[in-house]
């Protein structure tokens, strides 16, 4: 890489699957840079823009795993892209999950939709090494079944001891599980709640109620943290885009913990 | 991520001397945005584009001849994406000289396309536009009656619109026809009652159009029926309720010379033959309800509603004759001999108020009759500009006619120019009035005067020999001009279609769309869009016709590309209407909407709104912008 | 060093395009610097692009359209003529020379008369030398 | 305190107690000069000041309170440009309530960084002959005659216009204080203006400023929001004045001035070639 | 100390023969405004201004500049080459303060702005202090003047025997051991003289607005509504205030297409666009415009302090003479500070 932090590395594209009907998650490899789960990167389509995305795929992976919803021009031109293409890529940024407070501690991962790429990394790590964390549970709820990402890999999860509630807003096909928001199957996992570390994401509103409703629930409000969204244009806390309160989501952030988020002012915080 | 294939054609190697393609394939390559680059020899032969093997969502480029030769065979041979053609054949290598300033120039036109190629978007094509195939024909002359018919024997219903009572038009009211002093309602007759008879036909008579939503395939058409007080279900026209009527009214077919019953049918041979009411005159007594055996007349009645779905409107509603009132130095309405052609044709008619006598006010026999010819037309003045048509033809009938009744009589006939140039005119017409010692005078009268024994002296200047003189004669007949009819403006605006200078609908093209409207599926026929004789408004009606069912028959519609309006965007200014020269843009609440119908995807609105709130296709300024900076760019 | 030629943007409308391709078909010669740009109708092209045609590095700009026919009530190139006559005004205001933007008549039989008229055209900008917008703006006082 | 300052008050405040408005748009006194003020209260209808430094048009306020009824203090030209944006369909009149005050022009603004510091009147003043809105509620009489200092007049043509757009920093002050620039998305900023870079680039900015004087033809009411604002202070008035000179000698139009006129159609009349 | 003296006849000498060794910067008048330039003649260069209409901050960070150029079917990332030294001379100590904040920003661990970073090592920076502030300045309030400032290399003070010259910087230093002779150590009674118009000058801007600026950090927690809502009405969305500010510093990215490479260009941005925030996915964290003004506010004064150690402004004035609507930053110091 050269001498400006601003410039993207050159990577192909291996693999793109279409996760759910506006949504892809592409593999880039080989990987340009080692990550904590929850860290994002920044990520070019070369004469269309720069956008940042969570890394969703495990830090032991030789590749790299972006799951993208079409939204703007960036993701729509990584939508039409191809195996083979190419694009840039700098990171990793962002601070990650705790993994240290993780240790041998029960674990709930709350997830919303597209929310649950940065958390992916997370539940496939801890799953990696299973001997060093306690349980694992994983709510997740997107807005109808067809929505759910990863879905192919519910059950291998399930397999290796992951307990995993899921909920969609609206039931459709064949549905059979809940329908509710993600809020209604927080009570579900039978977790040792004051000392489980709980790490969520999805859309702003989504992170407002569940917080709200973890700490009803009796999880400690030090151990709940959340992964915001921003719009970004460097990555490294220079550009002034997502600077809020004092603190720059992509250098302080994304994942906040529970007393940091009360503290963002409005705009940033979800409350 | 975008990019396109280049497909370089040599026109059978023939390009090979006037352009370096290896030069520009090179530069070409140079631009990120193209994924690989063929030479063919020829992209008009289907052997050739199959074997390219091209992928479905390919953005393709031709280079090779002119699109109007290529577009067909590449569009049918490829479901390419996004398909640019450009011309380096026509434009390129057959205009330069010189191999190096061709080549450049395919290179700059080529990297202009690849810009537009990349940031065009696949054209949406539609399933196909729904086809109501019923038809809608408003008016019941002449020319609407024939389109009716064409139309509803080709198996297709139509609605026939007939503001009248009865069809027939201006034809059913005339004596005999030219050139060939055929009885015209023998000739009508039996396409009227044809019409009345075909299942196919609704004929709608007393209604009106009065609104008109949709498009070509699928117009919604609000229909006013106006009550005529006997119910024509129940009405056998048996005649007991005219007989007992007590009140006289003017006759309009008799152009009120005869006058009818309150309650009265048009005329003998009406379709549909049912009594009918003129609220105008009616007392109310209820003397015909009293005597109609099957309780057909309701004094009560009141308009209906109709909504009509169909996919194709003929217009075909004829035009008014001009008021010779405007022209006050003829003294008509105030002298009784002075009378218009059509009151003519009622009086010389067997059927009329004198039974065929050509009688004056007064009683006497016309003995002298004088024609003028051009009144209301071919002048700068009250009436419309051209010339009429018909009129020529018809007074040189009208004199025969009088000779026909009275072999004494002595007709004149002023004119401007005589033109008889219909088929049989010359001869069946014009040798004729000369051998009948019919007089020819040229001149536009100037005045008419009246002689206290009642006749009349027409005041004239004979432009062959620059005499001036005076004529007295016992009658004189005004040949009249067609002009819109008084409605015609309304009923064009309803239907959105345009009209010209005189007031007469517009064609959609006077040579190439000679009886298309500016609105897809509406047509015309008729003298609605200008002077006509019978002859060729019954040709449009049928020809009308021939349109329709082309329509009905092509399966689906293809609309031109047509502007859309962002609505998250338009602020409502209206810039872009005053620009639209079809008045295809509307006031939409705060913003505005496009008619598809009307819209001919000319984009002159899209260039004059200022934040491109209105598309066309792939027309933005951004395509263009960025074709011009491919191709300028060095 | 190679002599300086003048860009000249040609927005053709369809059917003054068909007359472009004539010209070529007919065997008439005329200077490889005109590209052509094919539009559906000379109405749709906003003049924005026109003053995006000339910073780009076009030279002159040139619109090609149908004539308005006599009588006939519609005829979106009339919009076309009164828009460059106004931009004609604006560029002459900021000292740009308005022969650099033009509409030219051509029907799809008249190749001929495009292949002419773009001759004379490319002549006349020659004599008016390089509008070089892109080097004026850069400059620095 | 002058006359009119004295009657604007006491009429705004009449206004805001009937309840005729529901707020009052004018300018008020700062230590960063006369700035715009939008009174709701009776109490506070003092701050109101009328002087020749309220130059920038309120009228561009106008657009923010769609639903309300307005009392907008106007120039002559602020009136005309209230005309335009009704005919463009974007005021309702009858949600303003049309505070016209005689204007006899106004000065020119000493900015940052100028070398000058004597006070001129604007040069657009000085051409303006519509001292008075062609529409209005209340009329308040001028009692100053028309400013002293005037700046000796240049013909365009005198003018580099290029090496004036190269002082250009794109900064938007010109279309954010227009009174006419209200499209919900500017063709020549946001995310992805179609002609220009979302970054200023500076061979962009003759396209630019020629394409804002495009968008301006025939409507621009010469109010000079936009020379004011302009950091750099491009003469754009006396550019757009020229456009609407275009639209006057083909169309005997000029913007503003009633509000029975309609814009005219961007056609030629046969045989009336320029 | 490192205080030196210059008449104004050798200022002249030194100006010529800084000309000559590296491309000078220095401020001029044109068409009624003052403003910096590369001046190839020292001689236009004129001191009698009060400040330049816009700061010299697009010397160090351009309105747009190139990011890199990639060439895909070369395979390669071509980034813009160093910068060339240059001597920005006449920047007033506010402007040059700006520079340091900068400095705390963008030089920031573990990422430092290359391109800044570049032409900030390429520049030598020479303040002139301000004796005769203008009536928009409040630069005492942040202590980034009105005589020294924070980011310069060298400080020339004009007094009424020539100027005091402080070397702030080994820059500083070795700029005056370059051109030696036309230096003196500044004696006893020009340093007194220059105190003593340290304390005039900043007595009478304290006279006019006295603030304690760590005081504003409360903004960030007690700043109401109202207060920016009523600015917020009066704003007109134009980025003059950022464009004119001498440290705002946020930009944006702009990819483009060049005839044989993708390139990316950064340049200015501005907070008080509704589309400085706004997402792809149409979520936007600061909706309306008093949001957005909050936020240049707050930005400026409480957040850049808590992130950077330094304040966001350095009091020049420039926002608060050319806002078209007036609103004015003075009005929030007064109301927290």
């Amino acid at each position: 890489m050269g001498l400006s932090p601003y410039v993207p590395k050159p990577v192909k594209i291996v693999r793109i699957k279409e996760e759910t009907p506006d949504t892809k998650t592409i593999t880039i490899g080989p990987k340009p840079f080692d990550f904590i789960p929850g860290q994002f990167a920044m990520v070019t389509v070369y004469g269309v823009g720069e956008a940042p995305f969570s890394i969703c795929s495990t830090p032991s992976d030789n590749n790299l795993q972006f799951s993208i919803r079409k939204m703007g021009s960036v993701t729509t031109a990584i939508h039409e892209a191809s195996p083979g293409d190419e694009i840039g890529v700098r990171g990793p940024y962002g601070r990650g999950w705790p993994l240290g407070e993780m240790r041998k501690r029960d674990i709930l991962l709350v997830g919303g939709g597209i929310g649950f790429a940065p958390l992916r990394p997370l539940l496939l790590h801890l799953l990696e090494n299973s001997n060093k964390y306690g349980r694992i549970a994983v709510c997740y709820g997107a807005r109808s079944p067809s929505l759910l990402m990863y879905r192919d890999e519910f059950g291998e999860w399930m397999e290796r001891g992951v307990e995993l509630y899921l909920t969609v807003d609206v039931g459709e096909g064949d549905w059979k599980g809940n329908v509710g928001v993600v809020t209604t199957i927080l009570d579900k996992p039978n977790l040792n709640k004051a000392e489980t570390i709980v790490c969520t994401c999805g859309p702003p509103v989504m992170i407002k109620f569940v917080l709200k409703k973890l700490v009803e629930l009796g999880y400690s409000e030090e151990n709940i943290y959340a992964s915001l969204e921003s719009k970004m244009r460097c990555g490294i806390g220079k550009c002034g885009h997502c600077h809020f309160g004092g603190k720059h989501v992509c250098v302080d952030g994304p994942v906040f913990r529970y007393d940091e988020i009360m503290e963002l002012p409005r705009g940033i915080s979800p409350f | 991520m975008r990019r396109v294939t280049v497909l370089l054609c040599t026109c059978g190697s023939t390009l090979l001397e006037k352009i370096d393609f290896n030069k520009v394939s090179k530069e070409l390559y140079k631009n990120p945005l193209v994924k690989k680059i063929e030479i063919v020899d020829g992209l008009c032969k289907a052997n050739t584009v199959k074997s390219l093997s091209l992928d479905a969502n390919e953005r393709i480029i031709a280079a090779a001849c002119s699109s109007r030769l290529l577009e067909a065979v590449l569009k049918n041979l490829s479901n390419a994406k996004v398909i640019e053609f450009v011309n380096i054949r026509e434009q390129c290598a057959w205009v330069c000289d010189d191999k190096e300033d061709a080549s450049s120039k395919t290179i700059r036109l080529l990297n202009g396309s690849i810009n537009r190629a990349v940031r065009s978007n696949p054209p949406q094509y539609s399933d196909g536009l729904k086809i109501v195939r019923e038809a809608m024909v408003i008016g019941g002359g002449i020319a609407g009656v024939r389109c009716a018919l064409d139309i509803a024997n080709a198996g297709y219903r139509v609605y026939l619109i007939e503001k009248e009572p009865s069809i027939g038009g201006i034809m059913a009211q005339l004596d005999k026809t030219f050139p060939t002093l055929d009885c015209s309602i023998c000739i009508e007759g039996p396409l009227l009652s044809e019409a009345g008879r075909n299942k196919n036909i609704t004929i709608i008579p007393n209604s009106e159009v009065v609104g008109v939503k949709g498009r070509v395939g699928d117009f919604r058409v609000l229909v006013k029926v106006n009550p005529t007080y006997v119910d024509p279900e129940k009405c056998n026209g048996c005649g007991e309720c005219a007989n007992v009527c007590p009140v006289y009214q003017p006759n309009k077919y008799d152009v009120d010379l005869k006058p009818v019953k309150a309650i009265y049918c048009p005329f003998a041979q009406a379709v549909p033959l049912k009594y009918v009411i003129n609220k105008e005159y009616c007392i109310e007594c209820g003397l015909c309800m009293s005597v109609c055996t099957r309780a057909a007349i309701n004094l009560e009645d009141k308009p209906k509603m109709l909504e009509l779905n169909v996919g194709a409107i003929v217009v075909a509603v004829g035009s008014d004759l001009f008021d010779p009132r405007l022209k006050p130095e003829y003294h008509y309405g105030e002298y009784d001999n002075v009378i218009t052609n059509m009151e003519f044709e009622r009086i010389i008619c067997a059927s009329g108020p004198t039974g065929g006598v050509l009688l004056r006010k007064d009683g006497k026999p016309a003995k002298r009759v004088a024609f003028i010819q051009c009144v209301g037309s071919r002048e700068s003045g009250p009436g419309i500009g051209e010339c009429s048509y018909y009129c020529c033809a018809a007074s040189m009938k009208e004199a025969r006619l009088i000779l026909e009744h009275d072999k004494d009589a002595k007709v004149f006939i002023f004119y401007n120019e005589l033109r008889a140039f219909g088929k049989g005119w010359e001869d069946l017409l014009y040798r004729r009035c000369l051998e009948d010692g019919i007089v020819f005078i040229r001149s536009r009268p100037s005045e008419i005067k009246r002689s206290p024994n009642g006749n009349l002296i027409v005041v004239y200047e004979d432009t062959l020999t620059g005499k001036r003189s005076e004529l007295e004669v016992d009658m004189v007949v005004l040949a009249l001009g067609f002009k819109p009819s008084e409605n015609l403006a309304k009923l064009a605006a309803t239907l959105g279609v345009s009209v010209d200078d005189q007031g007469f609908i517009e064609e959609a093209h006077s040579k190439a769309k000679p009886l298309e409207t500016r609105v897809r599926g509406i047509y015309v026929a008729g003298t609605c869009h200008g002077p006509r004789d019978i002859v060729e408004s019954a040709v449009e009606g049928s020809a009308a016709a021939a349109l329709v069912i082309s329509l009905f028959r092509s399966g689906n519609v293809k609309l031109p590309e047509t502007a859309v309006v962002l609505e998250s965007k338009c602020t409502g200014c209206g810039r872009c209407m005053p620009v639209c020269q079809y008045d295809a843009i509307v006031r939409d609440g705060e913003k505005v909407r496009v008619l598809e119908s009307l819209c001919n995807g000319c984009g002159a609105c899209i260039s004059s709104c200022p934040q491109e709130a209105i598309v066309l296709g792939d027309w933005g300024i951004e395509q263009l912008a960025l074709q011009i900076s491919g191709m300028l760019g060095d | 060093m190679v002599a300086w030629k003048p860009k000249i943007i040609a927005f053709t409308c369809w059917c003054s395009s068909s007359g472009v391709d004539q010209a070529g078909f007919e065997g008439f010669k005329y200077p490889a610097n005109v590209l052509t740009v094919r539009v559906p109708c000379s109405a749709i092209v906003n003049p924005s692009i026109v003053v995006k045609a000339l910073e780009e590095g076009a030279d002159a700009v040139l619109l090609t359209a149908c004539k308005p026919v006599e009588l006939r009530k519609i005829a979106p190139s009339r919009i076309t003529e009164a828009r460059v006559s106004l931009l004609r005004r604006l560029l002459k205001t900021v000292g740009v020379e308005e022969e650099r933007v033009r509409i030219l008549w051509i029907s799809s039989n008249e190749g001929g008369v495009f292949a002419n008229e773009v001759s004379r055209i490319v002549e006349e900008t020659e004599r008016l030398g390089p509008l070089n917008l892109r080097g004026r703006m850069l400059e620095q006082p | 305190m002058s006359s009119p300052e004295i009657e604007l008050r006491k009429l705004a405040r009449n206004l805001l107690e009937r309840k005729v408005v529901d707020l009052v748009i004018g300018y008020e006194d700062s230590e960063a000069g006369v700035r715009p003020c939008f009174i709701k209260e009776p109490g506070e209808v003092e701050k109101l000041v009328w002087n020749p430094d309220c130059r920038l048009s309120l009228v561009r306020y106008l657009r923010g309170f769609k639903e309300k009824k307005v009392g907008i203090v106007a120039k002559g030209c602020d009136g005309r440009a209230i005309v335009e944006l009704i005919k463009e369909n974007q005021l309702d009149r009858k949600n303003i309530f049309i505070i016209a005050v005689e204007c006899n022009g106004v000065y020119k603004p000493v900015k940052y960084g100028s070398s000058k510091t004597r006070r001129q009147m604007a040069e657009y003043c000085e051409k303006c002959e519509v001292r008075v809105s062609p529409i209005k509620d209340y009329l308040i009489k001028s009692d100053e005659k028309a400013l002293e200092e005037k700046i000796p007049k240049g013909d365009v043509e005198d003018l580099d216009w290029l090496s004036l757009f190269r002082k250009c920093l794109r900064c938007m002050a010109c279309v954010r204080s227009c009174p006419f620039c209200y499209c919900t998305e500017c063709s020549i900023e946001g995310f992805k203006p179609a002609l220009v870079h979302r970054l200023v680039d500076p061979v962009e900015l003759f396209t630019f400023h020629l394409i804002r004087a495009i968008h301006m033809a025939g409507r621009c009411v010469e109010c000079g929001a936009c020379e004011s604002s302009c950091p750099v202070e491009i003469p754009l008035t006396r550019l757009y004045h020229e456009l609407n000179e275009w639209f006057r000698e083909n169309y005997g139009y000029v913007p503003g001035l009633n509000l029975e006129q309609a814009p005219p159609p961007l056609v030629f009349k046969e045989g009336e070639k320029p | 100390m490192r205080m030196f003296s210059i008449t104004e006849e050798s200022l002249k000498v030194f100006l010529r023969e800084l000309s000559l060794k590296h491309v000078l910067i220095a401020p001029f008048e044109r068409d009624g405004y003052f403003e910096f330039d590369v001046l190839k003649n020292p001689d236009v260069i004129n001191l009698n201004y009060t400040n330049t209409r816009l700061s010299p901050k697009r010397f160090f960070l351009p309105q747009r500049q190139l990011v890199f150029k990639h060439y895909p079917r070369k395979g390669f990332t071509e980034e813009p080459k160093e910068y060339s030294s240059f001597v920005l001379f006449g920047i007033r100590p506010c402007d040059a303060s700006a520079l340091s904040v900068l400095d705390n920003i963008l030089l920031s661990p573990p990422y430092k702005d290359a391109s800044y970073e570049n032409r900030r090592k390429n520049a030598i920076v020479i303040s002139l202090s301000c004796t005769k502030p203008m009536a928009e300045c409040f630069c005492n309030v942040f202590e980034t003047g009105p005589i020294r400032g924070m980011g310069e290399d060298l400080t020339f003070t004009p007094t009424r025997s020539g100027f005091i010259v402080e070397a702030r910087t080994p820059r500083g230093v070795s700029v005056i051991e370059e051109f030696g002779k036309l230096f003196r150590k500044a004696d006893g009674e020009m340093l007194e003289e220059y105190s003593r118009l340290i304390s005039k000058v900043l007595d009478e801007m304290n006279r006019r607005l006295k603030v304690d600026k760590t005081r504003l950090i409360r903004i960030e927690k007690e700043a109401g509504e109202e207060f920016f809502q009523l600015n917020a009405q009066r704003c007109i969305e134009c980025s003059l205030c950022s464009f004119a500010c001498p440290l705002c510093y946020c930009f944006e990215t702009e990819d483009c297409l060049e005839k044989d490479s993708y390139v990316r260009f950064r340049g200015w941005d501005t907070c008080i666009s509704p589309l400085f925030t706004r997402m792809a996915s149409g979520l936007d964290p600061r909706v309306t415009k008093a949001d957005r003004l909050c936020h240049r506010f707050c930005h400026k004064l409480s957040r850049i302090p808590l992130a950077f150690n330094a304040y966001g402004c350095v009091g020049c004035g420039r926002c608060v003479s050319l806002c078209p609507a007036g609103i004015d930053i003075r009005e929030v110091l007064k109301k927290w500070g």
